[in-house]
């Protein structure tokens, strides 16, 4: 029995504390709520407040009167609801949700230790410890149980275990453990806290069921459960007013069901790319798709990945179905930076990773290509959108979204996957770093503007820190992991000769660069001396009192940043290559997956240094050049059509009514007129029929003889004629 | 020299001009009366057949033969007389009952009832 | 054990007659232990067999429990007219049997507020139970029109008493709709009598001669393919049950007139016992029929799909929106069946066309449940807030946390979300038909992004966002009336993570089914 | 055959002897007592006696004169008579029953007379199943018919009675016209009216008489077409059946038309019409007429007002689904369409008894006869209105009700005709669906439609007795109904002397 073999319980644990949570601690919670003496009537605050939150999604409840309680405990921090996308603060949290959160982070600590354990035991590759020799070559399968079985057709629930796996474990667990423990800061106080750790928990047993399905079918649960909590998720604070209009703010429930459907949109690509390999292999497994893959037709082949591709498009949110992770956001900033930045939306990548070998290998380069382009189209695209930006988890938002399109160029370019997993195992870090750093901001001032924002360096030194960190990092400068991870991609892409995509990425490392630290200035400097960092006078733009979030909070921050950096300078202790040879089941790969020392890498870093002058030039030392460009008559357009996120969303919006709604309305109104018509029209001939032959009924006896002997007579004339007695 | 035809297109005569006025006279009593003219064609008929087949033999039109003794035909026709005196009867109550009611033996205006 | 079935059957009718003549006050007392009674038979049958000696139930050939006594049985001269008393349960008609049984008895439970005229009701109930119970249960042909046809004025009765506003169009519209439909099954039904020899009805008779019934019927002066009339024949009373574009629009009138309890029942069980026509009969009896209108069946099977979905889309009234999805749904059983009986790929493909045909069947019990919890949760909303406009509500998730819990519980599970029912049986049809009629497959399967789209855009606009001060008032479902809605949420997600106990029990019978079905491609 | 008249031939004329007597014996106790009751336990009682003469009939059937033939070939006794005289004497009962409380109310004459009126005609209804021989074909239609005309008219207050009985008095008298022309064509192309003759002499063929044979076919079928309604005949039927007294009406809706298919099916068969050579296409004619039978009936019973009228427009759609079984025997003499009759007719009987007494109980407590006046009849009097809807929807063809199997199983014996009379059978079936709407209409009426008071309305003993009976006969034949085809097998073979001697 050795770790390996008890890797259920990685989602095991957390599946128990959310059962806990939900018939246990959040059961108590309800039942020793007082009950109030009247419903009290919703009140506004700062312009949208929400009111009566409940927890509609998960929570079952014994009398709706506790959600009154939630509403005086809501009123209370109402204020701080203000911005419409997150939720109470500093409010105390009750001994039960209290509860609830211990629990939860207790499972994740214990599931994180066992992907520990497991990681330790891949890596005694001869046995000295477990006795289990090269497991990091075989990898492991454990068969739960079985769906059902027909004739040859195999339907198991399937896990597997190996190197890749073993990465995404310890990304999900290590992240999500933090993500966590920091929300017991945040989410303090809010009525939905129980709720809150239900879903979360949720969403870390469908995230693991994703990464150890052996199988397409297990694969394809967890990659649907992501889905649900993402929802659940994004759809926290359903109640919450609709932020006022021309607000950059995201509003919950419609962003809840844009993130589901448009992923669902990606997913139906994705089921017929699976169907169209189950048909020709009758197999969903992984292992055995690699080698029966070999007999199938090249084309179909490659059309099927491609479809493939698909889900993970939607899922990743790349081009063109990147318009639902801005929205999602929506959800707390906790939920960002697990769900929508570190771990769900690299699924995409995660897919694309665990089928390399076909993509790479049996399948046409265009399969490859494909994914390639996507994603570096999307790096650069969603970096424009990027540059405009004001709220602060809307440009962290688009950064994820280019950072996922870095990935998938790194997968198409390079002859492993090592090296766009590489970077979503850095992504990972320092992108969670970041949302949590701007969660700790809105935590302090209750607004995610950045307009709001300024000089608060000073007030909150651990987060500009930490954040500081992870800026760099996403630029692409050395020592910080970004570097070691972001720049082979882009030198890799030069030397497959694919200048398109180095261009391309090349260029979008310039455009990070940029954003990123225009929004660091921007929410922690300003301008002045030390870019208004420390000294000077305020550069505050808001109202409120920001001050540090607390240790539960910030510890967090500083665990990312030192991930961060010290992945970044093992870095130089070639620690790329012993990730390679790690993913590459212990096999050395013969090519470079770190930065070497040459024009190349200086040309990536250049261009991220440049980016970062650049921002200190216009936002620290006041170069107007962006107040020109937008006010310019040649450039407003422009700028316009970044800031508007090029109108996709309008253009979708537009096609769902006019085709999506027409369409359906046709169907409704066939129905209601058309075929209904022939139904009630065909009851109406029948009593017309009757209505006519009833006036034969005159009530003049004489008639009614005559009809008698009529009859008769037609009848005998018709016998005659028939059988030829008369006419002939 | 009259044959067996001759008989037969008499009652058919007989009983289209019975079932004429059945169907043209508007007075109750006069479509009885029309009614027993059919009824007497219908007796023409009859014995008009019973005498042929007693002539041939007792052959009947289709070529079948029978007992030439019997007189089936006659006796039929005896017994038509009798019932329709019968039926006649209660005609004529009915009709006088609804004479009472409606002082009108106008079929055409016995239609209380219809569709 | 032979008695087991027959009470089954008959018992639900004797306690509605009997409650007709006990007084009014223990009346939901009874009905309520009656079906109860009969679902736990039920599930002693089911689970009896499961740990039994015998492991499975059989197939057409083999029945459980069967009983076959000659009912009505007369020969004159070449001309023979029997009729027998066959019941018998099977994979394909068991699952049925007891997802009856379980939503008759929720939905006694269900209608425990109503007060009107409450005997009759829970009566008219009882006996619409036993001749559903009877359709599933029949093994002889005659037998089965005779209950098919049982359900008719309870159901019409039902709707036409304590239904909605237009509940008189609604009734009768259903009412014609069905007649006109089973009369040509009734027709068809003749016409397969006679033609395998007029000796016996019974279902293992055609089964065992499903595959030489061939040759062609003259048809003004042509000529048509004998199984292709068979067919249609028989199929034209299923279609309207099941309901099959074009002929699907009495239902959304009828679901959503009818009081509750009884929409839970027409879409829960009423609708199978379509689709069970279907598979038993038309594709047991005359494979060759369905092959050859295969793919043309397929297309229709997506038309239903994404033609119930769009309507769905654009509903006002939850419970109509409702009931174009269960079209919507329905479509995925006509597609597996229209998929395993595709003549492509011969015997090679047996095992698509299995999992394609298990998935149908699988799809009758999941959709069932799913759209009876559905049908539930309108109803308790509807209960409380006497109205089922999807925009007059908002933010009233706020005030009946658990009610919405269990509502959107069921949403999901009916847009096919994995770890509950309906995704199983939809991934089973969808891997099985797509090796068999690809095009059609691919339609169908962008229904579930649709589905997925108007459920949550209903779920978005009456449940979330700000409470609409309207509903301040609200109460939550109380446990009584939460109490069905979890029962079904527990199957949906016992079947939806552990379907393994259906799947065994169903799979025997539907390769006794492929076999003849196999033989016929043999034969073509 | 016996050329003496000895005990056995009386005997095997008992059953309608004694109901005659019984008739008499009615009418004289109502002179001497005017105790109601007396009178009507008399004549229910004495039905027995008939009846009982029957059975011994049935039991005894190898006792009998060897060919079942009396007097001269002109009673037969067989299987098919037997089984007619037992519906007749199950249908006197009803009515007897039905009518004690309706009599006195709404008719202006006394019990005695109506009960002996009533079995006068119920004895020539037997006789016209059991005649073998034209002459007394057509004495007992007139015996049946002219107290039927009497019927019509005999109530008290209301003027449509007395037109229904002129009406039907001159219609009738002109089809029996007919009929006796055809008679007598028939007599004049065989040379003789003994039935058995007949049908041996029309073997024989010469093209000559084969016209005048045709001519004979088709006036007989239009005379008796009379009898039993069948479109183009018909028009008397809707206005007599309003018009008349409801107990009246159902004495002709059941027993008139059973009458009328007796003696059909007994001169086309048992005289060999059905198999005159040339007369193949024979067939087409009832086919055609059976079409419109059914059609016409149920499509304007739709639109029906009166509930009498609305059964009449039933009754005519019901006996185009009878045709469908004649149109099958004319085809072939197929022994099952005859059976397919015999069992329809059975059911068809029990059924409409029932029905009628739901109709007749509402016109006993509030002399309504409207089908709005049934609105909420299944809360004011539950178990008659529960009874009537059961019956109609047997009508109708719902099962498990016997009427689902009648129409079944006539149809299946036209299908089983080969390929000739599918069209027929897939007209009947949507007749049938047709037919539902407006027997479901009346059950809406009862159970769903809200009354205008709610009072219980306070049903006789008699209308409960017979529904009761009613029911249980529909429910019984129902479960039996099996019994009752392979009881009348021997019943329907008894028609076929032919098909028992190939």
């Amino acid at each position: 029995m050795t770790p390996v073999d008890l890797v259920w319980l990685v989602p095991a644990l957390p599946l128990a504390a959310m059962l806990i949570i939900f018939f246990g601690t959040r059961m108590v919670e309800i039942a020793v709520q007082p009950r109030p003496a009247a419903v009290p009537a919703p009140t506004d605050h700062g312009g949208h407040g929400g009111h009566g939150p409940a927890d509609a999604a998960t929570t079952p409840d014994t009398e709706a009167g506790h959600d009154a309680t939630d509403q005086t405990a809501h009123t209370t921090h109402g204020a701080a609801a203000a911005g419409g996308g997150h939720g109470e603060h500093g409010g105390h949290t009750p001994f039960w949700p209290m509860l609830s959160s211990i629990i939860g982070v207790s499972a994740l600590l214990l599931s994180f230790a066992l992907s520990l354990l497991i990681l330790w035991q891949f890596l005694d590759v001869n046995g000295d410890v477990f006795h289990t020799k090269n497991l990091i070559a075989t990898g492991k399968d454990i068969h739960l149980y079985n769906w059902f079985t027909i004739g040859s057709l195999n339907y198991s629930i399937d896990f597997r275990v190996d190197t890749l796996t073993v990465v995404m474990l310890l990304v999900v667990t290590g992240v999500s453990t933090l993500v966590h423990l920091y929300s017991i800061g945040y989410m303090a106080g809010d009525p939905g806290y129980s709720r809150f750790y239900i879903e979360l928990a949720l969403f870390t047993v469908a995230m693991l069921i994703l990464v150890l399905g052996a199988n397409f079918l297990v694969l394809f649960i967890g990659w649907e459960l992501v889905g649900l909590s993402s929802y659940l998720l994004v759809g926290f604070w359903f109640y919450h007013n609709p932020p006022p209009p021309g607000s950059e703010v995201p509003y919950p429930p419609p962003a809840q069901l844009k993130a589901f459907v448009t992923t669902r949109l990606g997913d139906f690509g994705f089921l017929i790319g699976i169907l169209i390999l189950f048909t020709a292999t009758g197999t969903f497994n992984f292992i055995e798709l690699n080698t029966k893959t070999q007999a199938m037709d090249k084309g179909l082949l490659t059309l099927a990945m491609i479809l493939v591709f698909c889900g993970a498009v939607g899922k990743s949110a790349q081009f063109p179905l990147h318009v639902w992770l801005p929205d999602a956001m929506a959800g707390p900033t906790p939920v960002s930076a697990l769900i929508h930045a570190a771990t769900m939306v690299a699924a995409g990548v995660y897919l694309v990773a665990r089928l390399f070998p076909i993509y790479e290998g049996v399948a046409g380069p265009q399969a490859l290509a494909v994914v390639g382009y996507t994603g570096a189209f999307t790096a650069l695209f969603a970096a424009t959108i990027a540059l405009t930006q004001n709220d602060i988890k809307g440009v962290l938002a688009y950064s994820t979204i280019s950072q996922l399109g870095y990935m998938f160029a790194g997968l198409a370019v390079a002859d492993t996957n090592t090296v766009g997993m590489y970077h979503l195992f850095t992504h990972a870090f320092f992108k969670a770093l970041l949302f949590l750093g701007s969660g700790s901001v809105i935590h302090a001032i209750g607004a995610q503007d950045m307009r709001k924002m300024g000089g608060l360096a000073r007030f909150m030194p651990w987060t500009a820190g930490t954040i500081l960190v992870a800026t760099l990092a996403i630029s692409g400068i050395p020592p910080f992991s970004g570097f070691w991870s972001k720049d082979p991609i882009i030198t890799t892409a030069l030397e497959k000769g694919n200048y398109i995509i180095y261009g391309l990425t090349l260029f979008t490392a310039f455009l990070t660069a940029f954003y990123m630290f225009r929004l660091f200035i921007l929410t922690f400097g300003g301008q002045g001396s030390f870019l208004g960092l420390w000294g000077g006078h305020d550069q505050y733009r808001g109202d409120a009192h920001p001050r540090e979030s607390p240790r539960v909070m910030t510890f967090p921050l500083v665990v990312l940043a030192l991930a961060t950096i010290l992945i970044g300078l093992a870095g130089f202790a070639g620690f790329n290559q012993g990730f390679a040879w790690f993913l590459n089941h212990g096999v050395n790969v013969d090519f470079p997956v770190a930065p070497a020392l040459d024009a190349n890498t200086f040309i990536g870093v250049g261009a991220g240094v440049l980016g970062i002058l650049l921002a200190i030039a216009v936002y620290g030392y006041g170069l107007r050049l962006n107040v020109a460009l937008a006010s310019s008559a040649v450039t407003r357009p422009i700028y316009r059509l970044l800031y508007r996120r090029y109108f996709l969303d309008e253009l979708y919006l537009w096609l769902i009514r006019v085709v999506v709604l027409g369409l359906s309305n046709l169907c409704a109104l066939f129905d209601a007129y058309v075929i209904d018509g022939i139904v009630n029209g065909s009851a109406r001939a029948v009593r017309g029929l009757g209505n006519i032959t009833r006036r034969s009924e005159t009530g003049i006896l004489q008639n009614y003889g005559a009809a008698i002997f009529g009859g008769a007579m037609i009848i005998l004339i018709l016998v005659f004629v028939a059988t030829g007695a008369i006419g002939r | 020299m009259i044959t067996l035809n001759h008989f037969l297109v008499l009652g058919a005569v007989l009983f289209v001009i019975g079932l004429f006025g059945a169907l043209s006279k508007r007075n109750a009593v006069a479509i009885l009366m029309s009614i027993e003219i059919m009824l007497n064609a219908v007796n023409v008929t009859l014995v008009a057949f019973a005498s042929a087949i007693l002539n041939h033999g007792g052959k009947a039109l289709n070529g079948a033969t029978v007992d030439s003794s019997r007189l089936t035909g006659q006796i039929f026709a005896v017994f038509i007389i009798t019932v329709a005196a019968a039926e006649a009867s209660v005609a004529l109550a009915m009709i006088i009952a609804i004479y009472r009611r409606r002082n009108t033996i106008d079929v055409g205006e016995i239609n209380l009832m219809r569709w | 054990m032979q008695w087991l079935l027959p009470v089954i059957v008959f018992a639900p009718a004797i306690a509605g007659v009997a409650l007709l003549l006990f007084p009014q006050r223990p009346a939901k007392l009874i009905a309520a232990g009656a079906t109860l009674a009969v679902f736990l038979l039920s599930l002693w049958l089911y689970f009896g067999l499961l740990n039994g000696s015998a492991t499975t139930f059989g197939d057409v050939l083999h029945p459980q429990w069967a009983v076959d006594e000659p009912w009505i049985n007369i020969a004159l001269g070449t001309f023979h007219f029997r009729v027998d008393y066959a019941l018998g349960a099977d994979g394909l008609s068991m699952p049925m049997i007891v997802l009856n049984a379980l939503l008759t008895f929720l939905a006694v439970v269900g209608s425990w507020h109503i007060d009107r005229r409450i005997k009759f009701y829970l009566a008219l109930i009882l006996i619409l139970e036993t001749g559903v119970m009877g359709v599933f249960a029949a093994f002889d042909l005659f037998l089965f029109i005779l209950f098919w046809e049982v359900e008719l004025i309870p159901m019409f009765l039902l709707i036409g008493i304590w239904g909605g506003a237009r509940r008189e169009y609604a009734a009768w519209k259903f009412l014609i709709y069905t007649l006109v439909g089973s009369s040509f099954t009734l027709a068809g039904i003749f016409l397969i009598y006679v033609q395998t020899g007029g000796q016996s009805a019974t279902y293992q008779h055609y089964a065992s001669v499903a595959s030489q019934l061939t040759g062609s019927l003259p048809l003004f002066g042509g000529s048509v393919s004998l199984p292709l009339v068979l067919f249609l024949l028989l199929f034209a009373g299923f279609a309207v049950k099941i309901p099959m574009w074009p002929v699907h629009t009495w239902l959304p009138d009828a679901h959503t007139e009818a009081p509750t309890a009884v929409s839970v029942l027409l879409a829960g069980v009423l609708l199978k016992m379509g689709a069970y026509g279907l598979i038993r009969i038309c594709l047991g009896f005359v494979p060759q029929g369905v092959q050859e209108i295969a793919p043309l069946l397929g297309i229709v099977a997506a038309i239903n799909v994404l033609w119930g979905a769009g309507a769905s889309m654009v509903q006002h009234d939850m419970k109509k929106m409702i009931a174009y999805a269960s079209v919507s749904h329905m479509g995925y059983v006509l597609l597996g069946v229209a998929g395993a009986a595709a003549s492509v790929g011969g015997a090679s493909l047996l095992d698509f066309r299995q999992a394609a045909l298990t998935g149908a069947t699988l799809q009758m019990f999941t959709h069932g449940a799913i759209t009876g919890m559905l049908f539930f949760c309108v109803g308790v909303l509807y209960d409380k807030a006497h109205t089922r406009e999807i925009d007059i509500f908002g933010g009233i998730a706020t005030r009946m946390p658990r009610e919405i819990t269990l509502y959107s519980i069921a949403c999901f599970a009916s847009l096919g979300l994995p770890a509950l029912a309906g995704f199983v049986a939809e991934y089973l049809v969808f891997t099985g038909t797509y090796a068999l009629l690809p095009a059609q497959t691919v339609f169908a399967v962008f229904g579930v992004v649709l589905t997925a789209g108007y459920l949550l855009w209903m779920l978005r606009r009456s449940f979330f966002g700000p409470l609409n001060l309207k509903w301040r008032g609200l109460t939550d479902a109380t446990l009584r009336e939460a109490f069905p809605l979890a029962a079904l949420a527990v199957v949906i997600l016992f079947v939806g993570i552990y379907p393994q106990p259906l799947v065994d029990l169903i799979t025997p019978a539907m390769q006794q089914t492929l076999h003849t079905v196999v033989q016929a491609l043999a034969v073509h | 055959m016996t050329s003496h008249i000895d005990g056995i031939q009386i005997w095997m004329l008992a059953p309608e002897l004694s109901v005659v007597l019984l008739g008499f014996l009615v009418l004289g106790l109502d002179l001497i007592t005017h105790n109601r009751r007396v009178v009507a336990a008399t004549a229910l009682i004495g039905l027995l006696i008939p009846l009982g003469f029957t059975l011994s009939l049935v039991v005894k059937q190898d006792a009998l004169t060897p060919d079942h033939t009396a007097f001269f070939h002109m009673l037969v006794v067989d299987g098919y008579a037997l089984f007619f005289q037992f519906l007749f004497l199950v249908i006197g009962f009803g009515v007897l029953l039905v009518s004690y409380g309706y009599v006195e109310k709404f008719l202006r004459v006394t019990i005695g007379e109506y009960y002996s009126i009533i079995l006068l005609s119920l004895a020539g209804m037997m006789l016209m199943a059991s005649t073998g021989e034209l002459i007394s074909v057509y004495i007992s239609l007139e015996l049946t018919s002219i107290p039927l005309y009497i019927l019509a008219g005999l109530s008290r207050s209301d003027t449509r009675s007395a037109e229904a009985a002129v009406k039907y008095v001159l219609l009738g008298a002109m089809s029996s016209a007919i009929l006796l022309y055809g008679m007598a064509l028939l007599y004049g192309a065989t040379g003789t009216t003994d039935l058995t003759e007949i049908a041996r002499n029309t073997q024989a063929a010469l093209s000559s008489g084969n016209l005048v044979l045709l001519a004979a076919d088709v006036f007989i079928f239009t005379g008796f077409g009379f009898k039993i309604s069948a479109v183009p005949f018909h028009m008397w039927a809707p206005d007599i059946y309003e018009g008349a007294p409801t107990p009246s009406t159902l004495f002709f809706s059941v027993g008139s038309k059973a009458a009328g298919f007796a003696a059909l099916l007994r001169v086309f068969i048992f005289g060999g019409l059905a198999a005159i050579s040339g007369g193949t296409y024979l067939w087409v004619m009832v086919a055609i007429v059976a079409a419109v039978t059914m059609t016409l009936g149920n499509v304007v019973a739709l639109l029906q007002t009166n509930i009498k009228r609305m059964m009449a427009y039933s009754s005519i759609g019901q006996a185009g689904y009878l045709l469908v079984g004649f149109a099958a025997i004319m085809i072939s003499n197929s022994p099952a369409g005859n059976l397919g009759i015999l069992a329809f007719l059975a059911v068809y009987v029990v059924t409409n008894i029932g029905a009628f007494t739901g109709i007749i109980g509402l016109a006993d407590a509030t002399g309504k006869e409207n089908i709005r006046d049934f609105d909420g009849l299944g809360r004011r009097a539950p178990f008659i209105a529960a009874g009537m809807g059961l019956c109609l929807l047997s009508l109708a063809g719902i099962p498990p009700m016997a009427g689902f199997w009648g129409k079944l199983f006539i149809l299946l014996t036209a299908w089983n005709q080969g390929s000739a009379l599918t069209w027929l059978v897939v007209l009947g079936l949507i007749n049938s669906a047709i037919s539902i709407v407006y027997y479901a209409n009346v059950v809406w009426r009862m159970f769903v439609a809200e009354p205008e008071k709610r009072d219980r309305l306070a049903m006789s003993g008699s209308v409960t007795l017979t529904m009761a009976v009613a029911v249980v006969g529909i429910l019984a034949l129902t479960i039996a109904f099996g019994f009752l085809l392979t009881g009348l097998g021997g019943g329907a073979g008894g028609l076929f002397p032919t098909a028992t001697t190939p």
